[in-house]
């Protein structure tokens, strides 16, 4: 799932300074999910632009809209008629969500009111952590399950590093889990440790094109 | 309104302890405006907003005493809920309108009229700051 | 036919939790109360949370109360007593006599009307205290002029709804229940017993319901002599518990006094705040974290004072033996309080005799055996609370739903049992 | 067409003088969808009823507002007279005027009467119906555990005619029991003879809890015998697994042996018939690593009173302070110590060592204030009181939190004294506090009343959806079930598709935390939805 957080309040209040009129336009899917962009925050968000508007006494007029997936044109496309409405509107969805209404509402000025951050997992109620970091180039079969790239503090390829703490704690946040320590447990749990002996190459991004694109198989 | 304090009751503590404030004649100013609530925990930041957006002058969250909630978590989620939306004015901009959450037992008429008083004390002292 | 309606005798905590489960679980309550109100001390007692809760559980009161005294399957009686008994369980006759209130309960709207015109000094009709239940309120016979011979009738004419009837006279009835729970409570030890300790001789010699009862009702602690705020303030405990007339811990006084030193720590930092101990009862769910924090602030003292006399300048000077240095010590305080104890109720003698329960030798009412916690010796009257024994809020409460489980038990089997006789028949 | 809503305002008998009502009156009349306004002086009294019933039928009074006393005291009076009149209990609020206007304030309160007069209308305007209704509960109950608790408990159970399985994780029942069989003319063959033969009561042995899903009135337990799992369904309940002691020598650094023994070791020798050497002296010794020693010093008495009147041997007890706070144990106390059992208090912590075979004990006795050197035979080393092994695992599985030293139950004290913060889920005896036996018996009747008023009749009468998830909205995000505290959420699959979050009217306490939490706004409480609140807040300062 994709994880976001919502950008400074002073970034926000600058991008929609000119504005009188805004449409503050949630996505009901990744972001709602991590606490940034559903119907909650949206309402808190729009709230407190007109409070703040209102104490600078430039009082700004907010509609409030949540779809379903703000990366797909059709679902966002409802919002037409409310985008007309209005000067310009502050999406919480994720980079693609405000790509997406940019592209259906060309005349308006969109702006991000979120900061689109990792792929990544909730540890429990209110925290989220990165686990993929799209690298494009997936080898969770031969670490056990274990994204060294992301959950390394150094994203190394080929074992830990010299400093691993007693009780597989990390040098870097010694509040985290070496990810090699897991790697090498849960390898050896399942009776596959001959798969540390292998070498990797290092991983060559200057490679990747952007933008990516995935192809189904499938019709 | 703008003179108002917008107060959330728990309807197992703070209501009854207002109650009790007025069954013995404990005078206090006449800006109070209870809104009862099941638990602490059913307020959240969007009310807290709303309530200074229609101009409340200070609005308190009131629940059990900590570890005492009926509801086990309700009011420490809501302590949490209060800071949150001293955050969210706080970076609006707005520090002139005073945000609190106490927790007070049903039998403690006299902790709900010092609340209220200090809500009072800030809300002037916000008001002289200006 | 079975029987369904139980009598509970007293609405303190342990008699509204037993009342409660009963009438939860489907059974009709007659609840009786000696008094105007119901809830027993523990709803005078005061909350003695800092900044958490310190357990003390008498928030669980007002709960209780306004439960009860809504509840469809509960009648309550107040200012009622039991006068006579007679037939068994499963078919027990229990004779009320309810004393008049003057002002009926179900019509009076506490609207204070008939304060205003009452002409006596102090009033001879007043409100109850605000936290009584049911809200309703009081016509003091000693004071009105009626009952002086006066025809006074101000309160009367004044009253919008017509509660107040000074032909009362106490009404007797008589019901048909198949259990009793006796839950009749306990009495504060009377510390003018202890003359040494100072208590009504010196004004700053408080008891702890004092205390309690200042905190509930002032929200802070002063000195009754002049006001101030105290700065040195002793607890003495045992006072009524653990000496020679009283074989038996009380229970609650180390905690209640912990918690409320802990209280006074909390409102006055400056405070300092001294406990007089024998043996300190810091066992039982959740209070160890607490101890270790009044072991910080609070300082214990083992022994207990022998005498407390006032000085000419009003404090307190407190004697006690301090054994280590193997003298007696003078220390002066602002403040002492009393821990006072449980004491067996100077009329369970009456109520053992009217239902034919036996007295244990401290005085509580008496349980059959040990496996036990709730019988008595008359089958089908079951005892709750602390009319048993000492007990805090949560024990209290336990034991009450207990006595509520064993009428249950009884007259299931009894209703059993009788279904098996006329089949027999 | 617009609702009809009624306001009833009462002046207490002509008491209230702070408040015009007559202006009042106007004002109020003024609010949209109030269609009619009612002075009373008396509406709790019953001619203040009949004259409002007669009312809300005359006028077709959908919703009403009462502005009178305290919600507190008289709002399941005037529910009772709307439905009365066939109206929905739920489409009531009140006006709190009285408590929280006329007498908390001085000087004329008829504006603020007004504005929360107003704040009620504004509210009722939005309400929702809520029906009631009964759900069926399964009457069978599962006691987990084998000691007496738990034995007794399913005694009870099936006296008032509940059936109860009693699941141990042991081979056979008893737990503890026979260790206390002294001292309380207790026969475990008995106890454990009429539960084998009770008809009410099944008994399952070697077996172990794995997994508890549902709610109240609806468990589906997973049990574990062997290698073999069969799922159960019960409608409560009951843990009872006791505690465990932890002997801990280690602070003296010696180890049990010989000389340092247990409790239980010492409770064994007692019982035997005869001992090769009969201790001359023996010491207790506890409050060293735990101060919470209500069953120490109850083990201590006992076995130090036993030891006197068996062997004669002197005996010291080393404490910091006699725990007498249970039921006739300052009794025993006292007959202990004239039995010339010597007690010292110590502050700090006592040396310990061996000397010739012996075990030496240094301490520093606060009432002498003397060091006090003393040597004994036999030194019973200090218990401690620790959670049963599977405590920690059970509490997460069953999503219930433990004590601060680890037991079960919240220290909460509207859990007390049996239940926990899941309707249904019970704890009682060992296994949630230190109770001595008296306290056990207790906790085991409370259950039996605790049980009895779920499930004796059946059924339980709930507000049906009174807190609801919009199946549409829910993201399946998972918040809710995390956060909330009686556990009354769980997945549920809609239509073999879709997983969305599903509200048990059982198990839900209505306490609003979720809906407040909900990302997606995607649950409502009926009464206090958002949009209840938010006109609340609305009508205030308005006028």
């Amino acid at each position: 799932m994709i994880i976001a957080e919502r950008k400074p309040m002073e970034e926000i209040k600058q991008m929609i300074a000119p504005y009188n009129k805004l449409l503050v336009a949630g996505c009901g899917t990744c972001v709602t999910v991590c606490w940034v962009g559903g119907e909650k925050e949206v309402g808190i968000l729009a709230s407190q632009l007109r409070l703040a508007r209102s104490a600078e006494g430039n009082e700004i007029s907010t509609l409030e809209a949540t779809v379903e997936r703000q990366c797909e044109k059709e679902m966002t496309a409802e919002l037409k008629d409310k985008v007309a409405e209005v000067e310009a509107v502050l999406s919480l969805a994720c980079g693609s969500g405000v790509q997406t209404m940019a592209e259906l509402f060309e005349d308006k000025p969109i702006f991000p009111a979120v900061n689109t951050t990792f792929i990544g997992m909730p540890e429990k109620e209110g925290l989220w952590v990165e686990m993929c970091g799209a690298c494009g180039d997936c080898f969770l079969d031969r670490t056990g399950g274990i994204c060294p790239m992301v959950r390394c503090a150094k994203g190394l390829l080929n074992g830990p590093c010299g400093g691993t703490r007693k009780g597989g704690k990390c040098e870097i946040d010694p509040e985290k889990d070496c990810a090699w320590e897991i790697i090498y447990r849960w390898l050896e749990k399942q009776g596959r440790l001959d798969l540390m002996r292998k070498y990797y190459e290092p991983k060559n991004y200057r490679a990747v094109k952007r933008p990516g694109k995935v192809q189904a198989m499938q019709a | 309104m703008n003179k108002e304090i917008v107060a959330f009751c728990c309807e197992h503590s703070a209501y009854p302890a207002a109650d009790l404030a007025g069954k013995q004649r404990l005078c206090y100013p006449q800006n109070l405006r209870i809104i009862r609530v099941p638990c602490a925990g059913r307020i959240d930041a969007i009310h807290i907003l709303k309530a200074f957006e229609k101009g409340a002058a200070a609005v308190l969250v009131l629940g059990c005493e900590d570890g005492a909630c009926h509801h086990i978590t309700g009011n420490t989620r809501a302590k949490e809920r209060v800071k949150y939306s001293e955050m969210l004015l706080k970076e609006v901009g707005i520090d002139n309108r005073p945000v609190g959450m106490f927790n007070l037992a049903p039998n403690e008429p006299h902790k709900f009229i010092r609340v209220l008083n200090e809500m009072n004390k800030r809300i002037k002292e916000s008001r002289e700051a200006k | 036919m079975e029987t369904r309606d139980v009598l509970v005798i007293g609405a303190g905590i342990a008699g509204l939790a037993s009342a409660l489960g009963l009438a939860n679980g489907g059974f009709s309550v007659y609840l009786i109360e000696k008094e105007a109100a119901v809830g027993g001390y523990a709803a005078s007692f005061c909350c003695k949370a800092t900044d958490v809760c310190s357990k003390c559980s008498v928030c669980v009161a007002p709960d209780k109360i306004k439960e009860a005294v809504i509840h469809p399957q509960i009648t309550l009686l107040t200012n009622s007593t039991i006068k006579k008994l007679s037939g068994e369980l499963g078919d027990f006759r229990v004779e009320i006599i309810q004393q008049p209130r003057y002002i009926d309960v179900e019509r009076c709207i506490a609207c204070g009307l008939c304060t205003e015109v009452c002409p006596t000094e102090p009033k001879a009709v007043y409100p109850p205290s605000a936290e009584a239940t049911p809200f309703s309120y009081i016509l003091d016979e000693g004071l009105c002029l009626r009952f002086k011979g006066e025809d006074c009738k101000l309160c009367r004419e004044s009253c919008p709804t017509k509660a107040i009837e000074f032909e009362l006279k106490s009404k007797k009835q008589e019901l048909s229940v198949g259990a009793i729970i006796v839950a009749t409570g306990f009495e504060v030890f009377d510390a003018r017993e202890k003359g040494s300790l100072g208590y009504g001789r010196c004004p700053n010699v408080l008891t702890g319901l004092d205390l309690e009862r200042i905190f509930n009702r002032e929200g802070y602690l002063k000195l009754p002599t002049n006001g101030n705020e105290p700065k040195k303030i002793a607890f003495v405990q045992c006072v009524g518990s653990r000496d020679e007339n009283h074989g038996y811990c009380s229970q609650i006084c180390c905690k209640y006094a912990m918690r409320l030193a802990g209280l006074v720590k909390y409102k006055d930092a400056d405070a300092e705040v001294t406990i007089f101990y024998i043996d300190l009862q810091t066992a039982g769910k959740g209070f160890a974290q607490f101890y270790e924090e009044y072991k910080e602030s609070i300082r214990f003292v083992q022994g207990v004072p022998v005498e407390i006399s006032q000085t000419s300048s009003g404090e307190l000077e407190v004697r006690y033996e301090d054994i280590s240095q193997g003298k007696v010590c003078r220390e002066i305080f602002d403040l002492v309080t009393l821990s006072v104890g449980i004491s067996p109720r100077h009329d369970s003698w009456n109520l053992a005799k009217i239902l034919g329960i036996n007295l244990a030798d401290q005085g509580f009412f008496d349980i059959k055996d040990s496996l036990g916690p709730n019988e008595t010796n008359v089958d089908g009257v079951f005892l709750a609370g602390t009319c048993q024994g000492p007990k805090d809020i949560p024990d209290s409460i336990a034991h009450g739903m207990s006595a509520a489980s064993k009428a249950i038990q009884v007259l299931s089997e009894f209703a059993s049992r009788r279904r098996g006789n006329q089949r027999g028949h | 067409m617009e609702t009809k809503i009624g306001v009833f305002i009462c002046n207490c008998g002509g008491s209230i003088k702070n408040i015009n009502f007559d202006a009042a009156r106007e004002k109020v009349a003024k609010i949209p969808s109030v269609t009619c306004v009612n002075l009373s002086s008396n509406l709790c009294l019953g001619e203040g009823k009949e004259k409002m019933l007669s009312y809300i039928k005359e006028e077709n009074i959908e919703r009403v507002v009462v502005a009178a006393c305290s919600p507190e005291l008289k709002e399941h009076i005037f529910r009772q007279v709307l439905e009365g009149a066939g109206l929905n209990g739920h489409f009531f609020s009140m006006a709190n005027i009285r408590e929280q206007c006329s007498w908390a304030h001085e000087g004329d309160v008829t504006v603020k009467a007004v504005e929360l007069i107003k704040m009620a209308v504004n509210r009722i305007r939005l309400l929702q119906p809520v029906e009631k209704k009964e759900l069926s509960v399964n009457k069978e109950v599962l006691v987990v555990g084998g000691g007496f608790p738990a034995i007794s408990s399913a005694l009870q159970f099936s006296r008032i005619g509940l059936r109860t399985t009693l699941l141990e994780k042991k081979p056979n029942l008893g737990g503890k029991l026979r260790e206390i069989e002294g001292f309380y003319s207790l026969e475990t063959s008995s106890m454990i003879g009429a539960v084998e033969e009770d008809e009410n009561i099944e008994i399952l042995t070697s077996t172990e809890v794995v997994g508890v899903e549902g709610k109240i009135g609806d468990f589906t337990v997973r049990i574990r015998k062997g290698a073999e799992e069969i799922l159960r369904n019960f409608g409560a309940i009951v843990f009872a697994t006791g505690y465990e002691t932890e002997v801990s020598p280690q602070d003296f650094q010696l180890k049990l042996g010989i000389n340092i023994i247990s409790q239980e070791r010492l409770a064994q020798m007692l019982q035997a018939s005869s001992v090769e050497r009969k201790p001359e002296s023996v010491g207790f010794i506890y409050d060293v690593s735990d101060e919470n020693s209500r069953l120490p010093t109850l083990a201590t008495l006992n076995n130090a009173l036993t030891l006197k009147e068996r062997w004669g041997s002197e005996v010291y007890v080393f404490c910091k302070n006699v725990k007498v706070d249970s039921e006739g144990v300052e009794k025993l106390y006292r007959e202990v110590r004239e039995h010339g059992v010597m007690f010292l208090k110590f502050d700090e912590k006592p040396r310990i060592s061996a000397e010739d075979g012996r075990v030496k004990i240094e301490a520093k006795d606060i009432l002498l204030g003397e060091d006090v050197t003393l040597t004994c035979d036999l030194l019973v080393a200090e218990e401690k009181l620790v959670p049963a092994e599977e405590t920690e695992a059970l509490s997460t599985l069953l999503n219930i939190r433990t004590d601060s030293r680890g037991f079960y139950q919240d220290e909460n004290v509207h859990l007390y004294p049996v239940s926990s913060e899941r309707g249904g889920i019970f704890f009682i005896g060992g296994c949630r506090s230190d109770l001595d036996f008296q306290r056990a018996l207790v906790d085991v009747s409370s259950v039996v009343m605790g049980v009895y008023k779920l499930l004796s009749p059946g059924k339980i009468l709930v507000e049906a959806e009174r807190v609801k998830v919009d199946r549409q909205k829910c993201r399946t995000c998972l918040t809710c079930i995390r956060v909330c505290p009686h556990s009354a959420i769980q997945l549920v699959r809609v239509d073999n598709e879709k997983e969305v979050a599903e509200i048990s009217d059982l198990a839900c306490d209505g306490c609003g935390i979720c809906a407040a939490i909900c990302p997606a706004k995607a649950i409502n409480f009926e009464g206090y939805s958002d949009e209840q609140i938010v006109a609340q807040i609305e009508a205030i300062g308005a006028s």
